[in-house]
């Protein structure tokens, strides 16, 4: 889609690839071929876009395979990306942010200092779901701290995680309505009568 | 039983040690400063009440641009030269007290006070502060000696 | 007390009274004069505490009310006074206004059999040390009745709490105090402390081993009875909120915590007549006079006023136990080390009976 | 770990609603001390009909550092089971970072850990930084770690204080916050307020620092040091602290990896990971420190609440010698870098994760050349730590479930944010 974001804005030298990003990338593609739909292995924020069908096995085979051990999800987010011109796309992406504590801080990072670089062993594996339908399975029994994060990217962005039950909502009321960080969401007026900006101010 | 003996002489042990403490420091003097007699010292940068200088204004707005909650607001009457200041309100309710307003003040007539008690009977009386309306608990006029007056303010904007 | 009121009513004020209405009229006074002892003591105790706690955590503690602070008590009790009577929806009605009386009835009722000086005793009688322990129980059965009444599952579980911590130390408080009996022969106070006059090491905690170590437990157990730090786990703030009295306000609390510390001094008082000499002042001097039976009651007062104070100061150093490790240190460290006293002492007064002359009285303690 | 075997009964709540059914346990934490409770099983009769209690602990609690709300399900004195429930604090962080320009966000990232202001703008500061290409002067940055540091020494204060009064400890508390008075004194002379800074500003810090203030960041730095031997006597080689905490709220390296622990807890486990020594932002690989890290050579089991205890006791140490040797090395220079007027990163991603007093803080920033983010999401370390409790206070005491959330050393706003 053209709203994928795009490197910084000076291009990122080939130099500066993520050496863990690409390994995790040449894991995925040797083992799970068809899975990595998109990828961007340098720069300051490199991420490998995944199937949606696709997710649970690569987080597993991430978090499982000696050479990585990314055992750890750090942040679950969620960004909305609505159509903002015609022929767009709208849809939701989830980022799932892995860290490793199994491996030895990388010597190559060392040598990656400045802020444009990316200076931290973590990989970022991201899944695009459509607007309007959006479901992700569900990543709790791999990562059981994913729970909270989940829930909350469903509280509010309304991203739905399938095959873990029932997902309450985790900051908001339970009958909150709508989204709050999807970008079309409007501040009701008011709440169960109550009136969210009173009427003689804060 | 070696084990437990033990045990019950560390809890003893232990148990005096932290009495010796505490008797050491019943006997020292109390590092409390009393409020209303006594005051701490404040730094001159201490973000307090807003003093503010309604002569010095120039009515640029960019003070309530600057504020992440909207806080400010400013009512003039006429336009150009003689425009003049009627409102300047300041709502504490919603101020965090940040200091972004300061900062962008191309006449540097705003600034933060070191007045911080807010306490009223009223809750009205500290909510919203005219600082056109003269002195209250708030100044309108510059009372500590800033450091940084006249610096040229371009931080973190 | 009964031969003062029937000196009393010989003489010519009240001779025409029957002698009932005297002995009424008697025991009410005594009453009186002891609840305001107790409460106003209890009010300065509450001061005293907040000072001391404050000093020791450099800081002031309340010092504006009266002169330091003295009269905060008395704001504090206006205050509690103006508040609000709550009392819960669901709560048992009855059971709960009854509650505080109990709990403060167990705490002041055995104020009856203390002496406060020579021959200044409301009841003098030969079961004083049963009776208090006795007495001090009814406690018990007010905090089951608070905790259930109240309807809140914080206050069951901390009467709960109350309920094991204070039967179980029942037991190492109970032995301990044995042990002055062995020694003593009697469970008239006053005895008690007639046998401990003369020089310091009459007293009951310096006389051989065995004492020593029955006053420390003896003080222990009377700490965790009164549900004082270590062993608040019943009121556990961070854990159980309140616990029993969580859902009280207003005058009902303040009866509570005004037992709380009635009981404090009570049993400061009682450690006082049973190890520390009570009104000896620990040389031989004649305190049975009229003038010196308040001078006797000036060095209790004084005694007490220590172990009070180190009551509050133990509160103010330590961290609280867990509700299992309360239980292990009664029934594995206390209780053991109590009924190995109670032994010890026997065997004391056997071994003093044996060796005969002074040094022997001295053994036995008596 | 034999939980008692008693007749079930069923829960109040549907269980699809507590989280959402139960998660995977890989394994079931032994929790020491509390073993030989365990030994003694329940004298109930086959006629005494025995109940489980509800209850709600918080959010009104004093155990429970603020606003969180735990329902617990507990037969007396033990917890069978609990349930976190969160969002009492809700300030949508992230949505007004999505509402507002950058520099007028970093205000509202000081309220997220409230305990910790300086280090969440810190991390946001140079999310923002490395969107934008700023680079931060030299001094701006050692100028960052002192204040950093400082923050991290009082909110360790903080926290072992706290944790002696969920403890019953109260005295300890009151010792520590007379220190972190002078050090909040201290962070209020620089930047003008004394919880919520707003000092480190994009680009830099807001201003350089004085001699007088030097004169007393030295005096703050030996009174911790002079102090810290008193508070462990307090608690830490107290016999009744001992108890209560080892053994207790065991969470194993598996258990903090599987939640996401991080932090003083996850060093407690075992682990020895700091993002300032292994994957250092700013200038904190130009300091020589050490990370303290859980094992077996001191008392309790590696994990639990009192080497949490301990290892924020060292952490303390290490931040008075990244303190000093910050002062030794400090440059010359500005302190405000080259900031555009009006800030508008080109369309890109960042993330930053650094080491706050409770864990790893990261800020995920999507930008689109706007002057403000698309997302600004932020990893609350509490978030994480938080969650892990209803699996380790399963079948503990209530007593040590005080114990073990205190030992997380939460702070609501940071999980609610």
């Amino acid at each position: 889609m053209s709203t994928t974001p795009s490197p910084a804005g000076t291009p990122a030298p080939a130099a500066l690839v993520d050496p863990v990003t690409e390994r995790a990338h040449a894991l995925l593609a040797a083992r799970l071929p068809g899975v990595v739909q998109a990828q961007e292995l340098g720069g300051r924020h490199p991420w490998i876009r995944v199937s949606v069908t696709g997710l649970r096995d690569a987080l597993r085979l991430l978090r499982d395979d000696p050479s990585t051990q990314l055992e750890c999800c750090h942040l679950i987010s969620g960004v909305d990306w609505p159509a903002r011109k015609p022929g767009d796309k709208a849809e939701l992406e989830v980022v799932y942010h892995l860290v490793s504590y199994a491996l030895p801080y990388d010597a190559a990072y060392k040598a990656r200092r400045g802020p444009q670089a990316k200076n931290d062993p973590w990989v970022a594996i991201k899944v695009r779901v459509p607007r309007e339908a959006p479901e992700v399975p569900s990543v709790m029994d791999l990562f059981t701290g994913a729970d909270w994060h989940e829930r909350e990217t469903y509280d509010l962005l309304g991203v739905r995680f399938t095959g873990r039950g029932f997902v309450p909502r985790i900051l908001l009321p339970e009958d909150w309505p709508g989204y709050p960080l999807r970008k079309d969401w409007e501040t009701p007026t008011d709440y169960h009568g109550i009136p969210i900006v009173p009427p003689e101010g804060l | 039983m070696k084990t437990y003996l033990e045990k019950v002489w560390a809890g003893v042990r232990t148990t005096a040690k932290g009495m010796v403490l505490t008797w050491k420091h019943f006997v020292t003097k109390p590092v409390t400063v009393q409020y209303p007699e006594q005051k701490t010292y404040f730094s001159p940068f201490e973000r307090g009440l807003h003093e503010f200088e309604p002569d010095k204004c120039i009515m640029c707005h960019l003070c309530a641009k600057a504020c992440p909650v909207d806080c400010i607001l400013i009512e003039e009457e006429g336009t150009g030269k003689a425009a003049r200041l009627t409102k300047y309100e300041i709502d504490y309710s919603k101020c965090l007290f940040c200091s972004l307003c300061i900062d962008p003040c191309p006449v540097d007539c705003i600034h933060m006070g070191q007045e911080y008690d807010l306490s009223a009977f009223q809750r009205g009386d500290h909510v919203k502060i005219d600082f056109t309306k003269g002195d209250g608990p708030w100044r309108t006029k510059r009372t500590s000696a800033h450091p940084e007056a006249g610096l040229p303010e371009d931080a973190g904007v | 007390m009964q031969q003062w009121l029937d000196q009393l009513a010989g003489s010519g004020l009240l001779a025409g009274l029957p002698r009932g209405l005297v002995y009424t009229m008697g025991a009410v006074g005594a009453c009186t004069l002891v609840l305001l002892f107790a409460s106003l003591l209890a009010g300065e105790v509450v001061w005293l505490e907040r000072r001391v706690a404050g000093r020791m955590q450099a800081r002031i503690g309340p010092n504006r009310v009266g002169p330091q602070g003295l009269l905060q008590f008395l704001a504090d009790g206006l205050k509690l006074l103006g508040k609000e009577d709550v009392i819960p929806a669901e709560a048992d009605k009855p059971t709960f206004l009854a509650a505080p009386v109990i709990v403060f009835m167990g705490a002041f009722a055995a104020f009856a059999v203390v002496p406060f000086g020579y021959g200044l005793v409301p009841a003098d009688m030969n079961v004083g040390l049963f009776l208090i322990l006795a007495l001090t129980s009814i406690e018990v059965p007010g905090v089951i009745m608070a905790g259930w009444a109240s309807n809140s599952k914080w206050a069951i579980l901390g009467s709960m709490r109350e309920v094991a911590q204070m039967v179980s130390y029942e037991m190492p408080l109970g032995i301990s105090a044995l042990v002055v009996a062995l020694l003593a022969g009697t469970l008239n106070l006053s005895d008690i402390v007639a046998q401990q006059e003369g020089w310091i090491w009459n007293w009951y905690v310096l006389r051989g081993p065995f004492g020593f170590v029955a006053f420390f437990i003896f003080f222990t157990a009377a700490l965790a009875s009164l549900k004082r730090a270590p062993f608040d786990l019943p009121e556990a703030e961070s854990e159980l909120v309140a616990g029993f009295h969580t859902e009280y306000t207003g005058f009902r609390f303040a009866v509570f915590f005004l037992a709380e510390y009635s009981a404090m001094i009570l049993f400061s008082m009682v450690t006082a007549v049973l190890f520390l000499g009570g009104w000896s002042p620990g040389f031989p001097v004649d305190l049975t006079g009229p003038a010196g039976r308040w001078i006797g009651f000036a060095v209790l007062f004084a005694k007490t006023a220590f172990l009070l104070f180190t009551m509050i100061w133990v509160r103010w150093s330590l961290p609280r136990y867990r509700v299992d490790k309360v239980m292990y240190l009664c029934y594995k460290v206390l209780l053991p080390f109590s009924v190995a006293c109670v032994v010890g002492a026997a065997l004391q007064v056997l071994v003093g009976d044996a060796v005969g002359g002074a040094f022997g009285r001295w053994l036995m303690g008596r | 770990m034999s939980e008692p075997t008693r007749p079930t009964i069923p829960a109040a709540r549907p269980p699809s609603l507590v989280s959402g059914g139960e998660p995977h346990h890989a394994s079931v934490t032994p929790v020491g001390g509390v073993a030989e409770v365990h030994e003694q099983q329940p004298l109930v009769g086959q006629d005494l009909r025995t109940e489980e209690l509800v209850f709600n602990m918080g959010p009104q609690h004093p155990a429970t550092h603020g606003v969180l709300r735990v329902v617990i399900k507990s037969d007396g004195e033990f917890v069978q089971g609990l349930q976190p429930h969160i969002g009492n604090l809700h300030r949508c962080c992230e949505k007004i970072g999505e509402s507002v320009p950058y520099y007028q966000w970093i205000p509202y990232v000081d309220r997220m850990d409230y305990l910790a202001a300086m280090c969440n703008e810190h991390i946001a500061c140079m999310a923002v930084e490395k969107a934008a290409g700023i680079e931060v002067p030299e001094r701006a940055e050692y100028c960052r770690v002192i204040v950093a540091e400082v923050q991290r020494i009082l909110s360790h204060l903080f926290a072992m204080g706290v944790y002696g009064l969920d403890l019953g400890a109260f005295t300890p508390f009151l010792h520590q916050f007379r220190e972190r008075e002078k050090g909040l004194d201290l962070l209020d002379h620089i930047s003008g307020g004394r919880l919520l800074y707003h000092y480190v500003r994009i680009g830099g810090v807001k201003r350089d620092f004085t001699q007088e203030w030097l004169d007393e960041l030295e005096a703050f730095l030996a009174a911790v040091e002079q102090r810290l031997p008193e508070y462990n006597t307090l608690l830490l080689s107290n016999h009744i602290f001992q108890q209560r905490t080892a053994g207790v709220g065991v969470i194993d390296r598996s258990a903090c990896v599987r939640w996401g622990v991080t932090g003083p807890a996850l060093r407690a486990a075992g682990v020895d990971f700091d993002v300032r020594r292994d994957a250092p932002y700013g200038v904190y690989d130009r300091f020589e420190f050490a990370v303290p890290h859980g094992h077996s050579g001191i008392a309790g089991v590696v994990g639990d609440c009192f080497q949490r205890h301990w290892v924020r006791t060292q952490e303390v140490e290490q931040s008075l010698r990244i303190v000093r040797q910050a002062l030794k090395q400090m440059p010359q220079g500005p302190v405000m870098g080259k900031v555009p007027k009006s800030l508008k990163p080109v369309a890109g991603e960042v993330y930053v994760r650094g080491e706050n007093p409770r864990g790893e803080l990261a800020v995920y920033m999507v930008t689109q050349g706007e002057d403000k983010a698309w997302r600004a999401r932020c990893r609350g370390p509490s978030f994480s730590n938080i969650a892990v409790i209803t699996e380790t206070a399963k079948g503990t005491l209530l007593a040590d479930l005080v114990a073990a959330i205190g030992s997380l050393d939460i702070v609501l706003g940071e999980v609610d944010r």
